[in-house]
């Protein structure tokens, strides 16, 4: 791998984070009319919204707002929340950590179900295992995050009882919301392993090595597997954002206190700087999950990274 | 005979591209000055291995590809002073049939609208029964039927698919026809029937080709004269009777024949004849001439300046210091190898 | 030479749809998935006649009363009947489908044969906007522009196309690239076809196949990220039926009524579930060479 | 020069979307040890549905019938296992597009290590020196380095010679090679097939080469198997085959070689195509091509059989039947 190569990619980030940012500073001024009156309702005072519109930066030229925002962003200020008049940095730092636990536990297990899944799928093409698999596979891709959760909570929660159905707590707490988020990635992980496991087997390189006589698991784990991981190592990344999507139903439903459902209030009360910097925070972890998924792909596959 | 086809000093490079921003100024040579001459009504044979630059100088003579440099001159008229909708009117005169039948014909169209749209677009049957009637004469013609009118490309075999692709390169009675080696991907059985109809369909409509080709067996037989392309440079030029009688002067045009499987187990080629090495690449090519590197002969003055294509003989060019060498070490074994393609017929 | 019947002269032509439609006829799921679809376009249409009750009509004395002879599904808090709701719920489902793929399919498809075609600066600027839009999850994305148009089922929807449009630019670009480099394209222009009518005639008839498969993945995830936009508030608003917002209410009746969050969920599942054995089916048929 | 393998009454069939594709049927072929065997025919006539099923390769809906006797054995008897050491170890094969034939992701002596270890081969000096000297027996310049190399970063004429080296690490008896220099140029062409002689010579490896190319077959063949749609019909020496082809297919097959100058002769004109395997015409698969057929043609299909000396035909009209 090249230096001149990360070097250039890395420049490559700065313009996608520059328009995350620039969507994110909009938020509020993309609201027709005044955002200030929006957020204060039809009976505040012309002194209220004019205190607001100060508080908002909301009287200064639009790129003077811009910078300044940007500046304090650097400092790790993402402003103040209009609701609970702290920085909206610790109301966030709070509920990080819990976001977190909920989105790494589901990664974990969507890429250890997931590609066992999809291996054995494979290289049982066509048997009812197989059928088994990716019947069930469909069936979990195609139900929303919210009711999948509900049933979880109606089976394990209200009718076997075994599990605690909402809220922080122990790691028992955890095990629902996390299946939710992770069954549907597990699902889609087996299907993804499976297809570029068949198109791998197909090529000619599977049957030199069929032909030099190494035995099977030889010939699938090393010669197949290698070459059908390199593009679900770009969805490992890729995948991480989609993740932070889902928590936000998963947290909601849950009642799992972490930035989505942060977000969830934040919106219903007009908390602004709030959506604001979630969204900010989201957008750059996409360019971020996006960059590392380029660089990995690159590193990973010698074609690639010989062309540099 | 007056020529149809003049190129000066035409060049093509390619940008190579890497990465993000990526100009790095690198560029594949793939047509690199080329001077030739096509006269009306023959059949000139292109041959070259592969990226020595022979297919992009037949798309460049068509202008489906813009050069980078020098002027091309088709029947009389400066191609590159032409805007895109003269251009596209003058397309009617010039065909063009690919190597590859499958990919040649648009999976979602029936022969009849394949064959309909050449028609069309140059307005020159107005009437749609007369229309109907002049794409089943040109089926007819290249050996198909009206059955396959309807047919889809896929349903064809590929020998089929070729015929089509001829029609519709001829049904516009063009001047010239492009054959960017319309074989190759044939069976032998296949490719003799689309070579007839080839040698055929000139005789009766007055065609120019330009047929290029990696195989030299099949260019002995169809063409009148044959020039020989490296590294983006034609090396040299021939009429086949000269090449009948052996006479050939640059050392790579004999070790490609030399190389050229036998068609007669008699004649196999002798393990000491094998040209050693492999093409440089384009990117890069090597300084002088472009052979030096594997070429036997090459001296002092091939590393250092490029020859010119020069005339030998009457209408025989060679770019090459020692055309007298190639003539005397390696001109028997030519005489030899040349003889497979006279053997008795079974 | 002796005759021989071997090459009997076939009476249909065979153009690449009706090959593609035979491929898709042997997967069984897919005709399953077909018939789904097929049933809930019906529902939709004919809900009025199907339906026992209207969906809004409140019978206050069967509050949250499980499925019963008179009531299929249960009823909700206020005593409606949740059959009649559902199967009215499929007209909800079905327009965010089919508004959303119109919006999106018809930017996405624009932008990727153009950025495809044409190269240059405008496909660098295209494909740099659609590698971000692209990867931002989807409801996060949708949930701002729902903040700046305002929570409804009309904004929800428009929101999830202005998401949705990359994934056709994506794969229309992708396969513009490819298909422009068959010879058929480079014989087109050899015969002086125009660059519009190449694009028309020659690129899109060979990128349709890869767009309906999209279409057919597109229509679910609209249907479940607008069915979460409703759950979370943002989407429709009552007294709409829709799916999503009802399992919104019924989340609170979840230990008394598990009918009432059961049924409209299980709607969704099947759509959804339809579409994509549809989508799985249509994507093994128009690319042969990688079936599974 | 004994038989080192024997293919009898060899039929393979495919099931499809379509129907029964009837690939391979009943052919009885026999390669003698040292000889380079050379199997021709046009795309589809099955000779590489023959080389996989002597490999026990071929897909899942495949079903073979018949014996293909290699030393004594039968391998379509073979367990598994058993299969296994025969391949790479006692039948090497390279194919057609060195391009795709290698591993991408793994360097060529991580490829090459592979037959040492599982066949467990005896090595004088390290594996990586044994590989070194493999891939200087097929003439691959600065072989240290390119044994670090990944397949990507060889030319197409270094791919196949690195092909070459890996199957011979193990001293195969018989090399199948299904149209080695197809997507290679002429000079590199010529530079392959000179290899594959010199193994012929050196190590005294019997070759099975497949190919379509009757100037391959010139080159480097001592005997010539000619197929047709499935069926094997003509076998014979080089020379005979090209001067002397007694089957009506073969020797328009010659004829279509362009040889001469078009304002000389036409070449010749096999009117028709090749059948459909779906639904093969009964008896001689050529016979709707063939402008000697008659009723007996149509009727069962004609037993192969020798008419001069090492020259085999499967032909009604030839040898027995000469007189008619």
């Amino acid at each position: 791998m090249k230096k001149q190569l990360i070097i250039r990619k890395f420049f490559s980030l700065l313009l996608p984070i520059f328009v995350v940012s620039v969507f994110s500073f909009s938020l509020l001024h993309l609201i027709p009319g005044d955002p200030a009156r929006y957020i204060l309702g039809d009976f505040a005072t012309p002194q209220q919204l004019a205190q607001l519109r100060h508080q908002l930066g909301l009287d200064r030229p639009l790129y003077v707002q811009y910078i300044s925002w940007m500046v304090k962003l650097a400092h790790g200020d993402f402003g103040t929340s209009l609701v609970a008049n702290v920085p909206v940095s610790e109301l966030i730092k709070g509920r990080l950590s819990f976001t977190l636990k909920l989105t790494g536990t589901a990664w974990i297990l969507a890429w250890i179900f997931g590609i066992s899944f999809g291996i054995i799928s494979a290289t049982k093409k066509h048997s009812l295992i197989d059928y088994g698999i990716t019947t069930l596979a469909v069936f979990f891709m195609s139900m929303p995050y919210f009711w999948l959760g509900l049933m979880l909570m109606l089976i394990f929660g209200v009718k076997l009882g075994i599990l605690p159905i909402s809220g922080p707590g122990t790691w028992k707490n955890l095990i629902l919301p996390a299946f939710t988020l992770g069954l549907p990635q597990i699902a889609v992980i087996a299907r993804l392993t499976r297809a570029n496991m068949l198109d791998v087997l197909e090529k000619d390189y599977i049957t030199t090595a069929k032909a030099k006589g190494l035995p099977d698991t030889l010939v699938i784990y090393k010669h197949a597997l290698r070459n059908a991981m390199i593009p679900l190592i770009t969805y490992m990344f890729l995948q991480i954002p989609w993740l932070f999507g889902g928590a936000v139903v998963t947290e909601t439903v849950f009642a799992w206190p972490g930035m989505g459902s942060l977000l969830i209030t934040a919106i219903f009360q007009r908390d602004y700087p709030v959506v604001q910097a979630i969204v900010l925070i989201i957008g750059t972890l996409t360019v971020i999950a996006n960059f590392l998924a380029d660089i990995t792909y690159t590193i990973i596959d010698p074609r690639i990274r010989a062309m540099g | 005979m007056s020529s149809l086809i003049e190129t000066k000093n035409l060049k093509k490079y390619f940008p190579v591209k890497s990465g993000l921003f990526g100009s790095r100024n690198l560029f594949v040579h793939a047509v690199d000055g080329v001077d030739l001459e096509i006269k009306k009504g023959e059949t000139f044979g292109l041959a070259g291995e592969s990226g020595c630059g022979k297919s992009t100088l037949g798309r460049l003579l068509l202008r489906l590809l813009e050069p980078t440099q020098g002027e091309i001159y088709f029947d009389g008229i400066d191609l590159l002073s032409m805007d895109k909708k003269q251009l596209r009117t003058l397309r009617r005169r010039m065909g063009i049939v690919f190597q590859d039948p499958k990919s040649s014909l648009n999976p979602r169209m029936t022969i009849y609208d394949i064959l309909k749209r050449p028609l069309d677009i140059h307005k020159l049957v107005k009437d749609e029964n007369e229309k109907r009637e002049r794409i089943i004469d040109m089926l007819e013609a290249v050996g198909l039927t009206e059955e396959h009118l309807i047919r889809y490309p896929h349903e064809l075999s590929g020998g089929q698919q070729q015929r089509v692709s001829i029609a519709r390169a001829i049904i516009t009675h063009p001047d010239f026809v492009l054959l960017d080696e319309p074989t190759s991907a044939l069976d032998i059985s296949v490719q003799a029937q689309i070579l007839n109809l080839l040698v055929r369909l000139q005789l009766e409509l007055g065609l120019t080709y330009l047929f290029i080709s990696h195989d030299i067996s099949v260019l002995q037989y169809i063409s009148d004269r044959i020039g020989i392309m490296y590294l983006g440079k034609i090396v040299e030029i021939f009429n086949i009777k000269d090449f009948r009688r052996g006479e050939i002067y640059h050392p790579y045009t004999a070790y490609l024949l030399l190389s050229t499987p036998a068609l007669h187990p008699e004649k196999r080629t002798s393990e000491q004849v094998v040209l050693h090495g492999e093409v440089p690449s384009p990117i890069n090519p090597p300084s002088g001439c472009r052979f030096h590197l594997r070429c036997p002969f090459a001296g002092n003055e091939c590393k250092k300046s490029e020859p010119e294509l020069v005339e030998v003989k009457k209408n025989h060019y060679v770019a090459c210091y020692h055309p007298e060498q190639t003539k005397e070490e390696l001109r028997p074994l030519v005489k030899e190898k040349l003889k497979m393609y006279e053997s008795v017929l079974p | 030479m002796v005759e021989s019947n071997v090459n009997m002269k076939k009476v249909r032509s065979e153009s690449t749809w009706y090959l593609t439609w035979l491929r898709f006829k042997r997967n069984k799921l897919a005709l399953v998935g077909l018939g789904i679809i097929i049933v809930i376009v019906l529902i939709a249409i004919f809900a009025p006649v199907l339906a026992p009750y209207s969906p809004d009509e409140q019978h206050l004395k069967d509050r949250l009363q499980p499925p019963s002879s008179k009531y299929l599904f249960g009823t909700d808090e206020f005593g409606r009947d949740l059959f009649s709701r559902v199967l009215y719920g499929s007209r909800t489902a079905l327009l965010v489908g089919i508004v959303v793929v119109a919006i999106s399919a018809t930017i996405g498809v624009t932008l990727g044969l153009i950025s495809g075609y044409f190269g240059g600066w405008v496909d660098e600027i295209i494909m740099r906007t659609v590698d971000i839009v692209w990867s931002f999850p989807a409801l996060i994305l949708a949930l701002a522009i729902v903040v700046i148009l305002g929570p409804g089922l009309i904004n929800a929807m428009i929101a999830i196309a202005l998401v949705g449009w990359a994934s056709y630019a994506r794969v229309v670009r992708a396969e513009t690239l490819s298909v422009k480099e068959e010879l058929f394209v480079e014989a087109a222009r050899s015969i002086g076809e125009s660059d519009l009518r190449i694009l028309v005639s020659y690129i899109f008839p060979n990128v349709l196949s890869s767009i309906l498969v999209l279409i057919t993945y597109n229509i679910p995830s609209a249907i479940i990220t607008a069915s979460s936009l409703s759950f979370l508030g943002l989407g429709a608003q009552p007294p709409s039926p829709d799916w999503g917002l009802t399992i919104a209410t019924a989340r609170r009746y979840l230990t008394l009524a598990p009918w009432y969050s059961i049924f409209p969920g299980l709607a969704i599942m099947l759509t959804v579930l339809g579409f994509n054995f549809v989508g799985d089916g249509l994507r093994d048929a128009v690319q042969p060479e990688r079936v599974g | 020069m004994g038989v080192i393998l024997k293919i009898e009454d060899l039929y393979v069939d495919f099931k499809t979307e379509r129907g029964l594709v009837k690939a391979i049927d009943g052919v009885t072929l026999e390669v003698k040890e040292g000889e380079v065997l050379a199997l021709i025919g046009e795309t589809g006539c099955g000779k590489s549905t023959i080389s996989k099923a002597i490999m026990r390769l071929l897909p899942k809906n495949a079903t073979v019938r018949g014996k293909i006797i290699y030393k004594g054995k039968n391998l379509l008897e073979l367990p598994e296992s058993e299969m296994r050491k025969i391949r790479g170890k006692e039948i090497g094969m390279i194919f057609q597009d060195p391009l795709t034939s290698l591993n991408p992701v793994f360097t060529v002596s991580n490829q090459m290590e592979e037959m040492f270890k599982i066949h467990k081969l005896p090595t004088r000096k390290s594996i990586f020196e044994e590989i070194v000297n493999l891939l200087k027996i097929v003439r691959i310049p600065d072989a240290e380095s390119r044994a670090k190399s990944y397949p990507f970063e060889l030319s197409g004429g270094m791919r196949q010679r690195v092909m070459v080296a890996m199957m011979l690490s193990s001293n195969p008896s018989l090399l199948i090679a299904d149209e080695p220099t197809t997507a290679l140029d002429v000079t590199i062409q010529a530079q392959i097939m000179n290899l594959m002689l010199e193994l012929k010579r050196n190590f005294n490896t019997t070759i099975l080469l497949i190919t379509h190319n009757p100037g391959v077959v010139a080159e480097i063949a001592d005997r010539v198997a000619v197929m047709y749609a499935g069926q094997i019909v003509e076998v014979a020496p080089v020379k005979e085959v090209f001067d002397n082809p007694l089957h009506p297919y073969t020797r328009s097959l010659m004829r279509a070689l362009p040889k001469g100058h078009k304002t000389e002769r036409e070449l010749e004109n096999i009117l028709g195509r090749v059948p459909n395997l779906l639904t093969p015409p009964p008896g001689c698969r050529f016979h709707p091509r063939c402008p000697f057929a008659d009723e007996r043609c149509t009727g069962g299909k004609p037993e192969i059989k020798e008419v001069e000396p090492g020259h085999f035909v499967a032909c009604y009209k030839v040898g027995g039947t000469r007189n008619e």
